[in-house]
């Protein structure tokens, strides 16, 4: 099991924050590949919503997205914000991971950090080091 | 002790008024410096104003010592929220206290268009309050704050004007 | 029956006075202004037990009889003065302190007002606080009757 | 309705807290001196809405992060959420919703810290002290895509027996919207 890189995309679909980790052999540090992704969870969120028996209680629909080779695990905030995460496929899922990088560590250190303006790309030291190191002791990390 | 005051409110909601208050004179004073002037007025106002508070049931401090205690012990984990780690002295008029975890700046990291020197306007207001507090107990003291590496570790410096505070 | 409350700042100047069933006249403000020497002289007087790190009570109690009044004083740790006069000949001391302790709750909320300019020693003229000590010395002086 | 006033309890229970005159008193010094700023008492109460409007958009995620309540961005049931939640965790008081429709709801309270030992001086009779909060709701709002417009209409400071705080509907942000600034 293994983490290929992290994503955070604002609500107009900007992507805020990237990494990518040394396991993912071919890159998607660019822009068109960050669109598509955006892209494909915006239509899968419609998609759900569309498919579902019955509404949401939690007005959340998209949990993660299997294929063969790799997993993407989705976390969608009330405000809009979208945490993204793709590892290997049999990582179990991560949504409650993601949902703790939001309360713990984006509220914290990017929302509550005044040096950053909103809407701008996510490069606060304190975030960035504390995320690496997060992400960095969950199991699914470890085992690469 | 100070208690806590019946009416608690989340710090969230002093945190991002303080960005704000920041921000605010950073932008309406043509300079950088008359902001922080400002805010260290304001800070010393507010800081006169809680010692006025703290101190009902506490006595009555008569000795500069006992100010210093009282600051370091008393005033400080109620109103940045911890204890601070330590206080020191070289000399008869100069103390330093040491916060690792300072809550009002804890939270702030620079981003690649900041600098520590940005950061360092939210220590202004925190040390007009210090001073506020001193002043209010008849201690006429000057108080400056550095970041030790980071805006959570800081370093007060606390300057005694007038009549030393000798050391025990 | 107290007749008379004030409140002096640290660098002595006169904050608040008024007068309670007499007229305000101006031996008032001289009896106020003779008191301030006694707190003075008070506070330079340690209690014998103490060591330097006790803090030391607010209250003084009486600081000195005249022909008609007895005048009682409180400093607060911020040397703010609250001269209270009194035409009792016996006043039970911890009623009088509970008194001051009172008043020294209005006044630090009154402090607290943000439009209120604690660094220049501003003049209390905040309708709030004048209603609230003439309550408390109206409840003081019914006690006491 | 009931388990919104438990999630502002339990938030407010968990949540990092301060003495409320710390607060008030550090509020209170910036409005009077933004008072000596500006001589118009209306752009008072613009400046005071227009910082709250920058609280409330980084508050919003406080309040989601830290309650877990489901995302809503039906305009009625905000009302429930800013009364029992918002004001819950962040001021340790409740509002009350007074006539919600799909185009506008009241929010009413009479304990509030942030006004605690605040008397007015005589010259600022349009002085809304308290406007940094209309600015919080509308910021806030705005995060969860519903655009409002948000004003004190009766004030206790001013003599009125409850403060009421109106929020008028004005639009939905849609999500094809978004979609465009995608493309």
């Amino acid at each position: 099991m293994t983490i290929f890189n992290f994503l955070i995309f604002n609500p107009s679909g900007l992507c805020l924050y990237f990494k990518e980790f040394p396991a993912a052999t071919s890159s998607k540090n660019n822009p068109d590949s960050w669109k598509l992704m955006y892209g494909l969870l915006h239509g899968l969120k419609g998609f759900s919503q569309f498919m579902a028996p019955r509404p949401s209680p939690s007005g959340r629909y998209l949990r993660c997205l299997s294929t063969h080779e790799y997993k993407l695990h989705c976390f969608e905030t009330a405000t809009c914000v979208r945490f993204v995460i793709s590892t290997d496929p049999r990582t179990p899922d991560l949504h409650d991971q993601l949902a703790t990088i939001y309360n713990t560590l984006y509220v914290e250190y990017v929302i509550k950090n005044p040096l950053y303006k909103l809407g701008d790309r996510i490069d606060c030291e304190l975030f960035v080091t504390r995320l690496d190191s997060y992400l960095r002791s969950l199991p699914c990390f470890a085992s690469s | 002790m100070i208690g806590r005051s019946e009416r608690m409110c989340s710090a969230a909601c002093l945190e991002l008024m303080h960005a704000e208050m920041v921000s605010y004179f950073l932008s309406a004073r043509e300079t950088r410096e008359s902001a922080q002037k400002e805010m260290e007025r304001l800070g010393f106002r507010v800081g006169q104003k809680l010692a006025e508070r703290y101190t009902k049931d506490y006595g009555r401090i008569t000795e500069p010592m006992e100010v210093l205690r009282f600051i370091f012990s008393d005033f400080w984990p109620v109103v940045f929220s911890k204890p601070p780690d330590s206080l020191t002295t070289n000399n008869n008029s100069l103390y330093y206290i040491e916060d690792t975890d300072f809550r009002w700046t804890s939270k702030i990291s620079v981003t690649s268009r900041t600098t520590l020197e940005d950061a360092s306007y939210f220590l202004t207001f925190p040390c007009g309050i210090v001073k506020g507090a001193f002043a209010a107990l008849d201690v006429d003291a000057d108080v400056k704050a550095d970041f030790q590496e980071t805006p959570s570790r800081c370093l007060f410096t606390i300057i005694f004007k007038g009549k030393a505070i000798p050391t025990r | 029956m107290i007749n008379c409350v004030a409140v002096v700042g640290k660098s002595n100047a006169p904050l608040f006075l008024k007068t309670y069933h007499v007229p305000e006249t101006l031996k008032f403000h001289y009896t106020v202004h003779t008191s301030l020497d006694v707190v003075e002289e008070k506070c330079t007087i340690r209690a014998p037990s103490s060591t330097v790190s006790t803090p030391q009570d607010m209250y003084l109690g009486l600081l000195y009889p005249t022909e008609e009044f007895r005048i009682y004083g409180y400093i607060t740790a911020t040397k703010t003065k609250f001269i209270v006069v009194t035409d009792d000949v016996d006043v039970r001391s911890p009623l009088m302190e509970q008194f001051c302790k009172n008043l020294h709750t209005l006044y630090v909320n009154m402090v607290c007002n943000p439009f209120y300019a604690i660094e220049q020693e501003q003049k209390i003229e905040s309708p709030v606080f004048i209603r609230q000590v003439e309550q408390l010395v109206q409840r003081f002086n019914e006690g006491s009757r | 309705m009931a388990n919104f006033a438990r999630s502002g309890e339990m938030a407010f229970l968990k949540a990092d807290k301060i003495n409320s005159e710390i607060f008030s008193l550090t509020y209170g010094a910036m409005v009077a001196q933004i008072m000596k700023d500006y001589e118009d008492i209306e752009e008072v109460n613009r400046q005071l809405d227009r910082m709250g409007q920058n609280i409330g958009s980084r508050l919003i995620d406080e309040l989601f992060a830290k309650t877990g309540i489901p995302v809503s961005s039906n305009f009625m049931e905000t009302a429930e959420v800013i009364a029992k939640v918002g004001f819950k965790m962040f001021l340790g008081i409740t509002a009350n919703v007074v006539n919600p429709t799909p185009q506008q709801y009241s929010l009413t309270f009479r304990d509030n810290p942030m006004v605690d030992f605040v008397e007015l001086p005589d010259n600022c009779a349009n002085l809304r002290y308290c406007n940094l909060l209309c600015g919080v709701i509308r910021g806030a709002l705005e995060q969860v895509q519903i655009k409002v417009e948000c004003h004190f209409v009766r004030d206790m400071l001013r003599g009125d027996e409850t403060n009421e705080i109106q929020v008028r509907f004005l639009e939905q942000v849609r999500e094809s919207a978004l979609d465009q600034s995608f493309a």
